[in-house]
């Protein structure tokens, strides 16, 4: 028996609803089972990706988020009538301001850990942000 | 005045939940915090708000006062509850609320200091004619003095860390030459656990009775209690069994430490609701041991039998309002008893964190479960191993010892390891049913089993 | 004389976890019975042993009354509780029990006949000086007495079925001409329903709260009431909400409500619990309405401000124990509502039986959930859609509200529609809260919303 | 055996009920299964067998199963000194008498409804019996 069976059996059980075959012969042992695992506390679905929890949302290895490490009032510019420190598109190196998180009157530069591209801003201007809230996605260079 | 339109909630666990139902039914918004593996604990899914204030690591998060703070200023709360644990008992961040025009709900930085320095609150009881052990009155500067109280006094004695608690900092000592040596290690460790070394000494009294009274006092000065707590059923200095009244007390016992309890308050100026510690000796002497400045983990079975929710009353005192009842109208109904339910091995006492695969909760007349935890819950190690606080009420304590049977039968939880079989072992103990134990019931009891032999005992 | 050593429970759900519970907590044993599709009902979990008596269709089961004295009989059980509903008021089970030596636990086999006799009841109790609701004085045999009567009393009269219950048999007639034809279609539906076309004719009072009192009486002819409870909130004459106090009760109308209601207990020489139903008109006066001669749905909102267990108390009796209180030891304590939680659209009332994928009920402070439901349970189509109770008390009734929104605010379902919305809808409705309200609440709530537009609606 | 063989077994299952053949011959051993399978509170496993609940043990369709009509007691015979209605390996014929159950001091007579030889006899004498307990097997002949 060789991949060429596999892929005949394979074949064979493919749009038919058989969802397990076991096959023992001469010490080869083969085993095909289909479609859906029922996870529990759900009705029996086609659904077999793995559900992603909120915190880590899928960016790809490329990107690099930036989360805030504390909580506080996120501020994009050192003071009201100045410019912000980085914009969508720019590009930044490590250790450049990022913003300024402001936490019990203290302000807190937040730096860039990586070089790279700003993909996005996730937070506005004067919005507060709990401790691991997404910042910015950098895309590395 | 009016009571708060927002309160933050500085804890995590049954108490939040605890502190949120207070809350709600006073019609005051809701905001949780919690670290950052958290999202699926219940205390946020039942707060109108919640924010995340830092990671897992309690230093980061729950002890993080900045962060807390800046959660309170960001969401417009007027209060933080700090619940019991972290940061109730710490005068630095009853100050920080202070400064940042946020009420803390609790007493003030002053009692929470007093509380908190145990030689100091000893010398003040002392002098208002309040009993306390006997002892040092003061820090034992040398050994010297530590022989000459032992010798007073007779041993066995206790050297104590005056900042301590939790058994820590604590030595026992039987025979004068063991002296020097504990003396060496007490100040070691309470300089080693609470940055300070001060010690003091004290007869060390066993087989007695952990017996507390819950206080409440207001702004204007008036102090009421609402009768004693035992506490008794306690395995290394952790209480496991509390119940009220206490199977021993009389009338006229019931008076007097009331009466201590209301001294005692007295001479702290204190405010808001505490518990006063004492000791309860086998000839029936009253001795003050500590006081503590927050809601403690068992005040559910004083609301049981007076009627009074101690949550509801402590949030309302620090709006500055005065005391909603008197001490003539607090009466004792029935007899209440609270088992708090560990995710603990329930021999070997060892923690069993995990996913709750399965869960049905006890019901019925007279039983309460104040809880945070549900099916598909998954219980962190990074916390405390307290998942349930059963508690019952019954007509006497008879019927309600047959209802916390009934009910830790009904509990019933798959996935993880609780201390439910051992609540049981204890509840069915001739020892315990007659009312007439002590603190070292669970050694004594341990013990016993150990002489019968572990394959003999139903647990193993 | 003693109590039982086992009991069977004839009955399902959150009654027989109810009796189990009481049974549990007085050291009797317990025996479940169920129908072969009911393995995962948790009354079978609860109970020390348990028999299968039939197939689903409740005839063949719950009703079967050989095969429940047969599962007595094997399994040694030396009384039945019936619950509510199924055999509870059934003369010929009792009489049937009697004669197997098997106590049945209620009152006497002659009390059910005469309850379930309403004319027969109505008679004795006019005799004894309780205010009945004028209407004939006994059956209605011709057309023209009819006419007499209702010309007599006044319009709008009611034509009610003399074995009847639960809406059925039951015609409002509002103008004369309509009476001949009211007559004839009870007629029927009373032989349809109860084998016996026997009718009564009274006036049909609206906008009147419905009030019961609850009582208790022993073998030695001692008989106490337990106050009363207001269970005005109906839909299409189903209880949905229950409260003890009622909210416009003063001390005398208790008493006086309180010894009609041993008057007509004494009257029909009643034994074991029971209520007896009244109406209170816009005027305060009290008329008798129906005896029922069972434990009700209800009754834990009087077991919540009088701390009687009042299962507890019914196999007491039933056992031949004397009342273990005097009229004089009963205190009315603070304030109990209880909402009756169906799996029913919340609109619509709809029956919406399935499965329940989540499940999280409310607890802490003064909550009381009575329930068989657990995550995981698929409620049956067969049975009735009630699926928790949920019983709160607080020491006057504005906490008691408050803590009822905020326990049906935390009682979290997944998979089935539940009446929760509903109850949310009235609890925080202003002639609710203010109390003033009456019967035709729920009709009068409806119809507005109707005006309002459904869009309008938070439920829709 | 080849995937010849395998694919006309596949065929044969396909658009019947089955849900599950097992093959065994000279070493070879064919397991074919079929059907989405949702396992109740576990976590997702290897385990795909269907989890049979108490009340349907594994009979095959060759057999009968006697179920109590009624609760009461059951009795093998008709009286205490009397021989039983019935033995194991005994050939039985519908309308026969098997067995008797007692409920209110009223003996039920139980017939067989099929001919057959009783295979198993699963309650013993005397011993109370529920409504749909499991009393006989009877191979169907």
């Amino acid at each position: 028996m060789d991949t060429n069976n596999i892929k005949e059996l394979i074949d064979l059980i493919d749009g038919t609803d058989i969802t397990e075959l076991y096959f023992e012969k001469d010490g080869t042992k083969i085993r095909i089972r289909k479609g859906a695992l029922s996870l529990p506390k759900q009705e029996v679905s086609n659904a077999t990706s793995i559900s992603i929890p909120d915190e880590c949302e899928p960016v790809s290895p490329d990107y690099h988020i930036v989360t805030s490490p504390i909580v506080g009032t996120f501020y994009a510019a050192s003071a009201p009538d100045s410019e912000s420190f980085v914009k969508k598109g720019e590009q930044v190196t490590k250790g450049q301001i990022l913003c300024v998180i402001e936490a019990m009157k203290l302000m807190n530069e937040i730096e860039s850990e990586v070089d790279g591209i700003v993909d996005k801003i996730l937070v506005e201007n004067g919005q507060p942000v709990e401790y691991g809230e997404h910042m910015f996605h950098i895309k590395l260079s | 005045m009016s009571i708060f339109k927002k309160i933050l909630i500085a804890n995590r666990g049954e108490i939040a939940v605890r502190i949120i139902r207070a809350c709600k039914e006073l019609g005051i918004g809701t905001v949780a915090v919690y670290s950052d593996k958290e999202k699926d604990s219940l205390h946020l899914r039942l707060a109108d708000e919640s924010v995340c204030i830092g990671p897992a690591n309690i230093a980061a998060s729950y002890l993080n006062i900045p962060a807390i703070l800046t959660a309170a200023e960001l969401t417009d709360a007027e209060a933080i509850h700090p619940g019991y644990g972290f940061l109730a008992e710490n005068p630095q961040f009853a100050d920080a609320c202070a400064k940042s025009n946020i009420t803390f709900i609790g007493p003030t930085t002053e009692n929470i200091l007093t509380g908190g320095n145990k030689i100091k609150a000893k010398q003040i009881l002392r002098k208002k004619g309040v009993p306390v052990i006997p002892g040092s009155d003061g820090t034992i500067d040398d050994e010297k003095i530590a022989y000459k109280i032992a010798k007073k006094v007779g041993l066995p004695v206790i050297i104590k860390a005056s900042a301590g608690g939790g058994g820590k900092g604590m030595r026992v000592v039987n025979e004068p030459e063991e002296l020097a040596n504990a003396i060496a290690l007490a100040h070691h460790e309470a300089i080693t656990y609470f940055g300070d070394g001060s010690l003091y000494i004290e007869k060390y009294l066993t087989r007695v009775r952990h017996i507390e009274v819950q206080i409440a006092a207001d702004k204007s000065g008036n102090i009421i209690h609402l009768g004693e707590r035992d506490c008794s059923i306690q395995r290394r200095h952790q209480k496991l069994i509390e119940e009220s009244p206490s199977p021993i007390f009389t009338e006229k016992l019931r008076k007097k430490i009331g009466e201590y309890a209301i001294k005692a308050a007295k001479a702290l100026n204190y405010r808001n609701v505490g518990t006063i510690e004492f000791i309860l000796d086998r000839a029936d002497n009253i001795y003050f041991m500590e006081i503590n400045t927050r809601v403690q983990v068992e005040h559910p079975v004083t609301e049981m039998v007076t009627g009074i929710d101690i949550i509801k009353e402590q949030i309302r005192l620090a709006a500055g309002y005065n005391l909603s009842v008197r001490q003539s109208n607090i009466n004792i109904n029935g007899h209440s008893i609270e088992c708090r339910i560990n995710a603990e091995d329930p021999v070997t006492f060892v923690p069993c964190p995990g996913k709750i695969e399965s869960l049905r909760l006890p019901g019925g007349f007279g039983v309460r479960i104040d809880t945070a935890i549900y099916q598909g819950y998954t219980i962190s190690p990074h916390y405390d191993s307290l998942i349930a606080k059963v508690i019952v009420h019954g007509n006497n304590r008879l019927e309600a010892i047959a209802r916390m049977i009934r009910a830790l039968d009904e509990f019933h939880v798959e996935g993880i390891k609780t201390t439910i079989p051992f609540h049981k072992k204890v509840l069915t103990n001739p020892s315990f049913i007659s009312g007439k134990f002590n603190t070292s019931f669970i050694e004594e009891l341990n013990a016993q089993e150990a002489i019968n032999g572990a394959t003999n005992s139903p647990l193993s």
